[in-house]
């Protein structure tokens, strides 16, 4: 988490200073999602990210050095620096990609769990996917099929209340988000997505079942994005003072609380941690800042597999 | 006549007011459409003068979004229903084609589908590849469907009142790097009738048939090919579908030389059927072959060095053009 | 009901005499959701169909003269003969067609319904599925935006218990359909398809509430399709024993033991309906036969609204 | 080399049998597909041999099946997915443009998605404006995807075996009305490479680049021709993505003269972008005007009388020619 939320302050102060070009969408605020459930990952285990997506690329175990160079458009970056936020792929990582449409990635997702049943690897998949995303048709047939062929993903809503600038609540029908998963008769709960350890021992047992050929689990994780939908977005939609209650429950600070309580660490060891991944990030970022651009002849470049 | 300046984006904006001003069957259909304004701006205020009735804020159910829209249409609504990336239209294919575009045909007349596909494309601003692509070859392979691409205030506007008030299904494609291209708009309620071509220059020595944005590229290549004695003629189709062929054709014959050029993907894409047209039908008036500039066939990148790349530009035409006159 | 039984049989024979062209899909053994639901709709009503879809047709008013001329390939017919059985759209009586596209035309009918509501018609829409849409996203998509915005549309699956040759049961997850209405808070029901009067009495309370302002409804009406999924189709993969049982419950005899029970009519008079339904149905496909096809010139008309 | 005389169904059929048999990532995906053999008994057979999990029968969800697939060939499988009518790929635009046709480039090579999308189209049988169509011109538009478009029986099986050996998204569209034609297949494990032509007639008068099911109509042409004195030279390009410039081009220098026919729609289809090419880059040796022979923009009738209107057929191809001729 701390390294999540040292990458995303600096690649908005890098996007603010003008190095980063594109739409980007920041994860500030959600890191306990991606966080406790990637905990709960082997590195052969598949992700699939969407637009908001740094978090899970940290997460699962991406390169600092390689993700920046990506998001600064440098030619050592996950993709030549050709796809920038929104399309980062980490195959060492099981990272089948961030992705510009919503809700374009949870078939994929579903479909490397198919690959793992078939095949027998023992592997598992996370569809990580906005709230918006429950109004998709895209959503609702790739869980009947993982339903019906008991495939090892777990479906993992990060409702932040907003899909960019319409609430939630104004979009989408029924009670209890959790009985769209029911309907498939897929475990669904809800977890509260600013508490990474709650996160966390959802996720562990939603993998255990995937992996003991249980099949699919839908989580529905409670958060809340403080930033605007895209960098340059300023809000006007959402009320401060909404804002102000999240952070409240920063899953940062939460934690911290809680470990100092119960005498896990000191706000020493904490501080270390927290300047440590700053450091990391900070080096990553500055270091990126000095590669190059791809070059002309690299335009065309793998639009192709030989 | 009196007239203002506006930009494109503004331009397309009053046309929709005074369209849904006049006629109440006209709403608007869309993804942040409402209250925000859309993400362009581009509904701006629509919210707050016709009220969530008449602009209605949708989830992001494009299929089923586009969907609805056929069925309002045919039960007596003409929607404006908005997809708000080009690239997305990828998802109301099925609708639009298995259903809107062959109603009309297949109910012997018996039901209309008056509805208008607004979407936003353009490559720039390093968007990446499924934030850039424009689909207009697919759209206008597509009998039952009309589409309108326009590229300056005045005939946004024009083009847009007359989509609206056209009993077909119109998929009116902006080009976002237009948006803010300002242009004399009149005040009054002029508009301009889908399939006639606009030539935006006239010229001796060749024909430039440049689609949407290639326009503004293919004026600053006539500012500098005038500078080198060449005089170049400049054929906006407007509308992609009725094509006005006529036009082209006339003018081709009279230039004897013609590239034709579009933003959108270079192979199986609309320069084809254009170039095509006119190496048939101009055949014994070339003086040259006809040659195409387009997009090249490769994903659109999202980086700042390698994006322009991807975009035909005044300097490439003009060296085209160059190149047809030494031939 | 008996004049959509007798209608398919005509058609059936017709077919296999070679005079309908295309695939033609049977209603026999459904026609009391049909007959039930449109009933209770007025001819302003609208209703959307799909490729099994003469019952509705006949049902909503549609005129058998026609209809078979459309079936036959004649001009005389709703689509000059050009749509065929999956493309008959009846603008008269709110009929917004059959389709060849399987879930297709759900949307159609809740885009109408949307219209009602603004323009405040008091019109209503009804949507015929088949139990193949229940897996398809643009039912749920369909389904949230008429949840949240009230919509006066019922959503009718006709569940006969197979998708071509593909068993529902291997592909549909879930306990119980109707949870997949229940995921948006519909009201839904499951109906005795089998039973013209459950049927009617089930779409009364839909089409209430719909007009009431009251919004959406789904049934769910269990049913069968006595023939193979298109005529030609020999229905290996089904077993006869099963057909049998269904045709025990038989709509058009059960409603006939029920009327006659309860001495509301006379197995003569029920005799002379299913005549007088023949002789209509017979009388227009043979006056069917006799017209013309439409002329090549007419290959292009309608292609664009003028 | 041992051969037999197979219908290009089941010469498909076989080459899947075989790349099944050598390979367990190859799997089949779609409706229908399993014990049923698909609707058309084009995967008959398969699911007895090779099992449910090897041919997986799906609900009627195209665009996640279709997603599926792509997540699947990214995690180790090579499925080849079945979209049952060419009509019905409108619903999985999104995954085959937006994904699979990207993925490559995006990740720079880091994933590949080897799969095989399966889809009939052809024009016949009455079925209809919703079960007759075929966007070709669509995905061959798209960078990142392969087209592959086989008419005869050795070549469906060798180019289905190369599509399912070729590591991008490869669209293999078959054309019913040829599934019945037979001709001789080797008994061997004959590769037909993706990206190479057949000159399937030689000839010195004209040449008629036929796409599909237009390579029979030519040979019906050509007979017709033949007795007239007039010898004409059919190219199939067999893949319209890769397309074989060079063997179209080197033909059409020799013969001076080209039709193109295609069975898709005319406007903006695929004549259009081999017609452009050969205008272009054939200019100097070009007697006569590039024509095109293609359906008409209309929907597809379900009727006996005016389906066959839609459909360019020997006929029409003859007289094409001798109009060039002449001219
Ligand atoms: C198919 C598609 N439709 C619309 C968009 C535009 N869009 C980008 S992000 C977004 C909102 C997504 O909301 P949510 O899923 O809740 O994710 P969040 O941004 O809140 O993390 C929308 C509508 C898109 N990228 N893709
Ligand atoms: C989008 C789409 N996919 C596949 C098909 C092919 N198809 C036609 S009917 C059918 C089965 C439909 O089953 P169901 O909805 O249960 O209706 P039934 O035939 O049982 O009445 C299928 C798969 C189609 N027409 N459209
Ligand atoms: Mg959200
Ligand atoms: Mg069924």
């Amino acid at each position: 988490m701390a390294t999540i939320r040292a990458f995303e302050e600096t690649v908005q102060r890098l996007f603010l200073g003008g190095h980063i070009p594109g739409l980007v969408h920041l994860y500030m605020g959600q890191e306990a999602v991606a966080a406790g459930v990637c905990a709960e990952l082997a590195q052969t285990d598949f992700i699939a990210s969407h637009h908001r997506g740094h978090g899970h690329c940290v997460a699962k175990g991406g390169d600092l050095d390689k993700l920046f160079a990506e998001l600064l458009g440098k030619r050592a970056g996950y993709g030549l620096g050709r796809g920038g936020s929104m399309h980062i792929f980490d195959p060492e990582n099981g990272n089948l990609g961030t992705t510009g449409i919503v809700g374009g990635s949870v078939p994929l997702a579903a479909g490397a769990a198919l690959t793992a049943k078939l095949r027998k690897t023992g592997q598992v998949a996370v569809s990580f996917f906005g709230d918006g995303v429950l109004n998709q048709g895209i959503m609702f047939e790739t869980m009947n099929m993982a339903a019906i062929w008991n495939l090892p993903v777990l479906f993992v809503c990060e409702n932040n209340g907003f899909g960019e600038y319409t609430a939630i609540d104004d979009v989408t029908a029924g009670k209890d988000i959790a009985d769209r998963g029911k309907a498939f008769a897929i475990p669904s709960e809800h977890v509260d997505g600013m508490d990474v350890l709650a996160m966390q021992a959802a996720a562990r047992k939603a993998v255990e079942r995937a992996r003991g050929g249980e099949g699919p689990s839908f989580l529905i994780c409670s958060t809340w994005r403080y930033s605007g939908h895209h960098i340059a977005d300023k809000q006007e939609y959402k009320e401060d003072e909404a804002t102000k209650a999240w952070r409240e429950r920063d899953p940062l600070n939460q934690l911290a609380r809680k470990l100092i309580a119960d005498k896990s660490a000191t706000q020493a060891q904490l501080d270390a941690i927290m300047d440590e991944a700053k450091a990391a990030v900070t080096k990553a970022a500055e270091g990126a800042r000095k590669l190059e651009a791809p070059s002309a002849d690299m335009l065309m470049e793998h639009l192709y597999a030989e | 006549m009196p007239s203002k300046q506006l930009t494109v984006k503004d331009a397309i904006l009053e046309g929709l007011f005074e369209e849904m001003a006049r006629d109440d069957r006209v709403c608007i259909i869309g993804e942040d459409v409402g209250a925000a304004g859309g993400v362009f701006g581009q509904t701006k205020g629509l919210f707050e003068k016709f009220g969530a009735d008449r602009v209605v804020d949708t989830p992001i159910s494009e299929p089923a979004i586009f969907g609805m829209t056929v069925g309002a249409a045919m039960a007596g609504m003409r929607p404006v229903v908005e997809v708000m990336f080009g690239d997305f239209i990828t998802l109301v294919m099925d609708q639009l084609v298995n259903q809107a575009a062959k109603i009309h045909y297949m109910s012997a007349g018996g039901y209309r589908v008056p509805l208008v596909l607004r979407t936003a494309v353009g490559v720039g601003g390093n968007l990446g590849p499924q934030h850039s692509q424009s689909f207009h070859a697919w759209v206008a392979h597509v009998p039952g469907l009309k589409v309108v691409m326009p590229q300056s205030a005045a005939d946004a506007k024009g083009l847009m009142k007359a989509a609206i008030r056209d009993d077909n299904p119109v998929v009116f494609i902006e080009d976002r790097t237009t948006y803010n291209l300002k242009g004399e708009v009149a005040d009054t309620d002029e508009i301009v009738p889908l399939g006639k071509a606009a030539i935006v220059r006239e010229g001796r020595d060749a024909t430039v048939v440049a689609v949407s944005r290639m326009v503004p590229m293919a004026l600053k290549a006539a500012e500098i090919l005038a500078k080198e004695n060449i005089e170049i003629e400049i054929v906006d189709p407007r509308t992609i579908v009725p094509l006005d062929r006529e036009t082209i054709l006339a003018s081709v014959k009279k230039t004897s030389r013609a590239l034709v050029a579009d933003a959108g993907h270079l192979d199986f894409g609309v320069s084809a059927e254009i170039a095509a047209l006119i190496s048939e039908h101009a055949f014994d008036y070339l003086d040259a072959p006809v040659t195409r500039l387009a997009a090249p066939a490769v994903p659109i990148p999202c980086n700042a060095a390698l994006e322009p790349l991807v975009v035909p530009n005044e300097q490439q035409i003009a060296q085209k053009i160059r190149g047809m006159l030494n031939a």
